[in-house]
């Protein structure tokens, strides 16, 4: 099909761009990835089931807190704990989700504020002494695979992407199963739905749990990269963040979030690099003999001007999002001749 | 001529829904819609209320353009509308729903003696004046949204399907309220599933079919028309 | 016990920006069912263009304390609410129709923009209310001494609040509104001129959130180009917990929201404060899911 | 024994007493009609035993378990489907998948057997999607498999609501108004759909304001007014009693020959 | 070709006033470097980037800085941002003269390339308590904002005072942000302290001084080296901050050294001011201290350079004072002088 056709040479295309990037433009891909791993996760909940959930973040900040407190007391290798990152941040959706599952729409947004918030304080203040208050945990190692030490941007990029990989990989199963319906049901219409024999408190709950699982297991990455993890890095504008990826991306959509991770992480970044583009639109007419002397320089405190002006413009002008989910497929020719 | 529907075409995004609709109402008329599901009776009622924008045709009322009017206009013009699926404000209540209806009309004393018609039409109404119009049953809704179009004091009305989920004494009763509105001087034109009956009502009638009218004639004709017969007025029973 | 009415008064003043912000909140809320996350942008916006018209015009002279206030505070509420109207017009608007997470993730460029433009206009420093435009009058209550400016924020909110109140549900217009807020369509049907109404909305929405702007610049004399995101996100929290949409809901989720920090901070821990207003109204939301005031209209099915 | 059996059911909503003192049985294998003017605390009834309400008083005793109390959701894999008043679609999704919804509480595998493929799930899947396919078939939108149900008409919609509600294989199905919106010869459609439906084995119960469908496809009714139940029995004894008359089908002034079914 | 240094600091977020003060101040500086000259005969080149004040994002300013052919970046401001990019710019071998970022640890893990222009938190603490101790302070509340600073000197102090015949009456945290602090001010005047010392930043301090003269409270307040701000006076008002203490590193306005008059004059001249706060004054130390180090050993080795500015750099004589680094590359020396607000809103030198 032509469409795999150009994901697969857009998938080799990024699978090869650390050969030809610099440091900074790959480090620039591993956030995007970051994110976009964080988005798709968040996506399970509020692009499928449809729960409007701002504190995203708080999962994030468990898995990567878990990750750093038993890497830094423990010694044990940080990607063993990916998947105790993972299990941990479930947990706490579960047990944090439970009671508040019920409540509707934009209740259930400041909620999940609420509680991101209650999370960042707590870290903060140390809460049960072991999360190194403000400053954060610091010394945490860098993952090890199969001996060989990860510790260069494009050494993460493929361990981040490749993890993409199978995020994307298993995501699109999960999408296009009895499961990924049944969020979507509840998303139209939970009265029907659960009208429909579902039951949609257990779908809802299912639907966080695995998003923080996702996102708790990011928090390991995160947490290994830098080294160092400070509440402030997990605050509401992170989840906020998230929010608008899995929106402005197109909310369902595994193609759209991670497009929008390019664009709401990727822009900033873009625009941070406005002289390099100005310096390469002087040297071009230079070339014929024009001289210009364009700067944008100036343009770095003006960069999240730009560029909340932009996310304006994007939602106006694409306001299901940049690429909306496609509806499911199924291979109806193929059943219907298997019935009598 | 009251109301004069000229080529009416109406786009949904892309998808045209109606492909060139030709009616009109006189003075005094009623006339009444039919159609399947589908073929385009809201979407033209829809237009003429201005809620709709129509991408080719006119609509003049009463020797005046209004299909370049925006929607709240048309309704100090006088033509109202008692929408499909009733669309009462759900968390109002009764007596702020049936305000409403009166929103642009200026006349106080006329507007309370219209509300007192009203309650005598609908007594449930009157019962259930502070109620939230949400909390009400489906028909209770469907009188809340007559009466509230009636509120405006229209000179024409439109009616989209007024007997929709309600009880046979109450669907009499709203034909027979058709007819007595119609009675004081109120044009009207109907949407109605209920083929029989709208056309016994109505003075004329039109048949719609996917986006046209296909048909247009005599009340009385329409009834005595094998093809309406046998297409809406169902051949099952007996 | 002294402490505790200290407290409860100390708590009751921010209480009462916090409810000027929310029922701007709640307003929008209402009727576009949009999270206005620009909203506490406008808050920082009306702080700004206060102390711009302060010092440019320089009325304090001739028209003594109050007057300069209320005649900032008018000009203050028009130019937000215009810089509101102009938001609605060009964000907003052409989101109507499309999923309402599509406004909002419009709201927060929009908050983006409004927060660096402050920025890079006035720059990032933190700019400051001359000291002696109000006269610091202290009246003792109850042993305790109340700063007058205090007593008049939360008048001034009780005021607006019961305005709002009356105008949303005994006037015509505000009847409209709440049709709006329904159904559009079928407020159309009824001859309510629906982009007017929203008009009047984002009019008075952005209007009280600068007045409030105004008044944390007179009264705590600092402002700076982030402080509305906070106060946004209080006021976001003040109007869930009354029931977002509801006019009283705001004020008193904006009261109790102010008591609750103030009090956590006085018996429990200063640095937990937000923690424990964000417990409290996690409880209460769990108990009454629609917030305190909000309605609960059981669906029907 | 009764397949269903209403006890005593009261519902209020503050002052209102939406049902009150409401007791019936429905019989297996029945065409069941449920009448009554508007507002009388039908669609209440219905979602009393849905599980949408819970009953202040009155028991809901289906096929020997009792109802109240437990989730919507459970009641409808307990066998007990329904269709809503005011269309409740899953607007944005195909006809197919809402019809898959119904099928849902059949299935069994979740999330770790969708993201492992287990022949398991690919087989249920592929099962689910045939029963979807019959039902779509059954009411007569083997058309429309793929089209977005928002765009289906109203009548079409509708079936649509069946079709999801029959593949959840229910042994009762409750319809409120299905013949809401329709003209009389869509009516004559669904007439024939709940035939072949009670054919199936499937109990039916339904409200109904449409008195050719309600005469011509029920064996038994029951007539509520303020919630209370007012009459029960043959359709040709109701149609005549008088208290119906009166509140329900209005005296019949109506001069013309095929007069009684005219409504 | 250029001499390329980086400036990493917070354009946006909201720390955007110390991050654009840095940057005015180490442009100035490199532009007067580049009327003379410039460095070993080629021109200095700087080139900023925003951290925004965060981790993240500093993290790849770093490296993007790193991309750049840089031989030293100044920056930045705050600790958490600081530590984000110390690995990458060690790893890549660039000096790094951090500004505004005081935790201890930073260079306690034995990094070569990286220094600092500001002193540490220990230090400060220690003075803090020795000015409590000498003031004849008994009871004292300790008020913190819990960031990564101001947590840290609290601490600090709070250790310190531990040992002291002192008591600590009250230690809590405010949140940065707010504008009402008085049911903080309530709940520590009930605990009756003598002194109360807020290791936070200046625009609280502003607040809670006005808050407190408004509550009629008349207690001593010292404040740490982020209170010195000119703009704290504003805020709080003349008469609230009038006997105010806290302690800094001297700006150039209170030095008489000629490098200090000099530059002032001349930030004067280009922005029509003076220079916000102490910390962005420091990156003009930091800038000046890799230009001496270049001058000096006619090299951009960056190897050498770090070698210079360890061993050989002796009190250089800098904005705030006399610099010299030493092997952990902390700026050596006692720096902190105590300050008291006067009834013109001046910051007055103590003796
Ligand atoms: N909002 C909409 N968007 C897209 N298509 C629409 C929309 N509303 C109606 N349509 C389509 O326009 C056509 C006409 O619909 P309309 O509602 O006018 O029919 P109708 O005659 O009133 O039918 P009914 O008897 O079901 O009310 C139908 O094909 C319908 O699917
Ligand atoms: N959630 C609710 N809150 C308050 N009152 C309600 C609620 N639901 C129903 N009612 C009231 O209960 C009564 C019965 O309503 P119900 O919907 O059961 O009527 P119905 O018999 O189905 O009528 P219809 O034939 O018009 O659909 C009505 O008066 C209605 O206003
Ligand atoms: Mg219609
Ligand atoms: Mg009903």
């Amino acid at each position: 099909m032509k469409r795999n056709a150009i994901y697969i040479a857009l998938a080799s295309l990024l699978a090869i761009s650390p050969a030809f990037l610099n440091a900074y433009w790959v480090d620039v891909l591993n956030s995007v990835g970051m994110y976009a791993l964080l988005a798709l996760s968040l996506n399970i909940i509020l692009g499928h089931a449809g729960l409007f959930h701002m504190g995203h973040a708080a999962f994030y900040a468990v898995g990567a807190y878990t990750t750093a407190i038993l890497n830094t007391t423990f010694d044990i290798p940080v990607l063993w704990l990916m998947p105790v990152a993972g299990l941990m941040a479930g947990l706490v959706a579960l047990i944090v989700a439970r009671p508040i599952i019920h409540l509707r729409g934009d209740y259930l947004l400041i909620v999940t504020i609420g509680f991101v918030e209650i999370v960042r304080i707590a870290l903060i203040n140390n809460v049960f002494g072991i999360t190194g208050g403000a400053n954060g945990i610091f010394g945490i190692d860098r993952p090890y695979i199969f001996g060989f030490k990860i510790r260069k941007p494009h050494e993460f990029f493929y361990l981040i992407w490749g993890f993409m990989a199978v995020t994307v990989f298993l995501f699109h199963r999960l999408e296009n199963s009895r499961f990924g319906r049944a969020l979507n049901y509840l998303r139209e219409d939970d009265v029907a739905a659960e009208g429909s024999g579902i039951n949609t408190t257990y779908y809802k709950l299912i639907a966080f749990v695995l998003g923080a699982v996702w996102a708790g297991m990011v928090g390991t990455i995160y947490a290994a990269k830098m080294t160092i993890i400070a509440p402030e890095s997990f605050n509401f504008w992170e989840s906020v963040v998230m929010f608008m990826i899995v929106i402005l991306g197109g909310s369902g959509s595994i193609r759209g979030v991670i497009l929008g991770a390019f664009l709401v992480i990727g822009l900033p970044e873009i625009f941070r690099s406005m002289s390099a583009v100005s310096d390469l639109i002087n040297s071009l007419f230079a070339h014929f003999g024009v001289t210009l002397s364009l700067d944008f320089g100036n343009f770095s405190q003006a960069r999240m001007l730009i560029f909340g002006a932009a996310m304006v413009i994007m939602m106006i002008f694409r306001n299901e999002g940049l690429l909306p989910p496609r509806p499911r497929t199924y291979p109806l020719d193929k059943i219907r001749e298997e019935m009598p | 001529m009251l109301l004069d529907v000229k080529n009416l075409h109406v786009k949904y995004g892309t998808v045209e829904a109606l492909h060139g609709i030709n009616l009109h109402v006189d003075e005094g008329e009623i006339v009444t819609i039919l159609g399947a599901n589908g073929a385009g009776k809201s979407t033209t009622l829809m237009t003429i209320s201005g809620l709709l924008k129509p991408s080719e045709g006119e609509i003049w009322f009463d020797g005046k353009p209004i299909h370049t009017m925006p929607a709240h206009k048309v309704v100090e013009e006088k033509l109202t509308q008692s929408p499909e699926g009733r669309r009462v404000f759900s968390t109002l209540t009764v007596q702020e729903n049936l305000n409403l209806g009166a929103f642009t009309a200026k006349n106080h004393k006329r507007v309370e003696e219209t509300r007192r018609w009203i309650f005598d039409l609908f007594p449930r109404l009157k019962e259930r004046k502070s109620q939230l119009a949400g909390t009400l049953s489906g028909g209770e809704q469907q009188m809340l949204a007559i009466g509230r179009a009636l509120m405006n004091n229209p000179r024409i009305l439109l009616l989209d399907e007024p007997s929709l989920g309600l009880a046979p004494i109450l669907v009499k009763a709203i034909f027979e309220t058709v007819a007595e509105i119609n009675k004081s001087g109120v044009t009207v034109v109907l949407v109605e599933q209920n083929a029989k009956a709208a056309l016994k009502l109505a003075h004329r009638g039109y048949v719609m079919e996917v986006g046209r009218i296909v048909l247009e004639d005599d009340a009385d004709a329409l009834l005595a028309n094998p093809s309406v017969r046998e297409a809406y007025l169902g051949g099952g029973k007996k | 016990m002294e402490l505790f009415f200290q407290q409860l008064t100390n708590g009751l003043a921010v209480g009462g920006i916090y409810a000027l912000i929310a029922l701007g909140y709640t307003m929008v809320y209402g009727v576009l069912k949009l999270i206005n996350f620009a909203h506490g942008d406008l808050f920082t916006i009306g702080a700004y263009l206060g102390l711009t018209l302060l010092s440019a015009l320089g009325l304090t002279d001739r028209l003594g304390p109050f007057g300069v206030v209320l005649a900032l505070a008018i000009m203050v509420m028009g130019l937000v609410a215009v810089v509101g109207i102009i938001l609605e017009r060009i964000a907003y608007r052409p989101l109507r129709e499309s999923h309402r997470l599509s406004a909002v993730v419009s709201a927060l460029g929009a908050s983006i923009f409004f927060q660096n433009a402050v920025m890079l206009i006035y720059g990032a420093r933190y700019q400051v209310y001359p000291h002696d435009i109000l006269p610091k009058v202290v009246i003792p209550i109850f042993g305790l001494n109340v700063p007058l400016l205090r007593i008049l924020i939360l008048l001034t909110s009780v005021v607006m609040m019961a305005a709002l109140y009356f105008f949303i549900q005994k006037t015509k217009t505000g009847t409209a509104i709440r049709a709006v807020a329904i159904d559009q369509g079928a407020a159309k049907l009824m001859g309510i001129n629906v982009n007017a109404v929203i008009m009047i909305v984002f009019l008075i929405g952005p209007a009280l959130g600068g007045a409030a702007g105004l008044m944390v610049g007179l009264y705590y004399g600092q402002i700076n180009f982030t402080m509305g995101w906070i106060y946004g996100l209080k006021a976001f929290t003040a109007a869930i917990l009354g029931g977002i949409g509801n006019i009283p809901g705001a004020m008193l989720g904006g009261l109790l929201l102010g008591v609750i920090e103030a009090l956590g901070a006085a018996y429990i821990s200063i640095a937990w404060k937000d923690a424990i207003a964000f417990v409290v109204l996690i409880l209460i939301l769990i108990v009454r899911p629609t917030g305190l005031l909000g309605e609960r209209v059981a669906e029907k099915v | 024994m009764s397949l269903l059996t209403l006890d005593n059911l009261i519902k209020d909503f503050g002052g209102l007493r939406a049902v009150d003192e409401v007791s019936f049985d429905v019989e297996a294998g029945d065409v069941f009609g449920l009448i009554g003017p508007n507002g009388a605390g039908k669609t209440t009834v219905f979602n009393l035993i849905t599980g949408n309400y819970v009953p202040n008083q009155g028991k809901v005793i289906f096929n020997g378990h009792v109802l109240n109390g437990l989730a919507p959701n459970r009641i409808v894999s307990m066998g007990v489907a329904r269709t809503f008043q005011t269309i409740r679609l899953f607007k944005t999704l195909s006809a197919l998948e809402n019809v898959l919804a119904g099928c849902h509480c059949r299935m069994t595998s979740g999330s770790i057997a969708a993201m492992l493929k287990t022949p398991f799930q690919k087989r249920e899947e592929k099962e689910a999607i045939k029963l979807a396919l019959a039902e779509l078939d059954f009411v007569g939108l083997s058309e429309d498999v793929e089209t977005r149900s928002d765009s289906l008409s109203y009548g079409n919609q509708r079936l649509l609501e069946i079709a999801r509600a029959l593949a959840t294989q229910p042994k009762l199905l409750i319809l409120d108004e299905p013949a809401g919106g329709m003209n009389e010869q869509e009516t004559d459609a669904l007439i024939d759909i709940i035939a072949r439906i009670k054919a199936r084995g499937i109990t039916v119960l339904l409200i109904e304001h449409d008195m050719s469908l309600v005469m011509q496809a029920c064996e038994k009714l029951v007539v509520i007014e303020y919630g209370k139940k007012i009459a029960e029995g043959l359709p040709e004894e109701i149609k005549t009693n008088k208290k119906v008359i009166e509140a329900y089908l209005g005296t019949d002034d109506d001069e013309e020959e095929e007069g009684e079914t005219c409504f | 070709a250029t001499i390329k240094i980086g400036l990493m600091c917070p354009l946006t977020g909201s720390w955007a006033s110390e991050g654009q003060d840095m940057k005015q101040i180490v442009e100035l500086l490199a532009d007067e470097v580049n009327a003379k000259g410039g460095l070993l005969g080629k021109q200095v080149e700087i080139i900023t980037e925003d951290d925004a004040g965060d981790p993240r994002t500093a993290a790849l300013a770093a490296q993007r800085l790193a991309t750049r052919d840089i031989i030293a970046v100044i920056g930045t401001y705050g600790s958490s941002i600081t530590e984000a990019s110390q690995n990458i710019y060690d790893e890549e071998e660039i000096i790094q003269i951090a500004n505004g970022s005081t935790a201890i640890r930073l260079s306690e893990k034995g990094l070569d390339y990286f220094f600092r222009s500001c002193p540490r938190d220990d230090e400060q603490g220690k003075v803090a308590v020795k000015t409590l101790m000498t003031m004849g302070f008994k009871k004292v509340a300790i008020l913190h904002d819990n960031t990564t600073y101001a947590k840290g000197l609290a601490d600090e102090a709070k250790a310190l005072l531990k040992k002291e015949p002192a008591e600590i009456v009250f230690y809590e945290a405010l949140t940065a942000g707010e504008r009402d602090y008085s049911a903080i001010l309530t709940k520590m005047k009930a605990s009756a302290p003598d002194a109360v010392l807020f290791t936070g930043y200046y625009p609280e301090a502003g607040l809670l001084l006005r808050q407190k003269m408004e509550m009629g409270w008349d207690v001593p307040f010292i404040g740490g080296d982020a209170t010195n701000n000119p703009d704290l006076v504003k805020i709080a008002g003349k008469k609230a901050a009038e006997g105010f203490f806290f302690l800094s590193p001297p700006v150039p306005q209170d030095l008489d050294s000629a490098e200090a008059k000099a530059f002032l004059a001349a930030y004067t001249k280009k922005y029509n001011g003076v220079p916000g706060s102490v910390w962005a004054v420091l990156s003009g130390d930091g800038f000046n201290a890799i230009a001496a180090a270049i001058k000096a050993t006619g090299s951009t080795d960056t190897k050498i350079l770090a070698k210079y500015l360890h061993k050989e750099l002796k009190d250089m004589p800098g904005l705030t004072g006399k610099l010299s680094f030493n092997e952990k590359g902390d700026r050596v020396g006692d720096l902190y002088r105590l300050y008291k607000v006067d009834g013109k809103g001046s910051f007055v030198l103590q003796p």
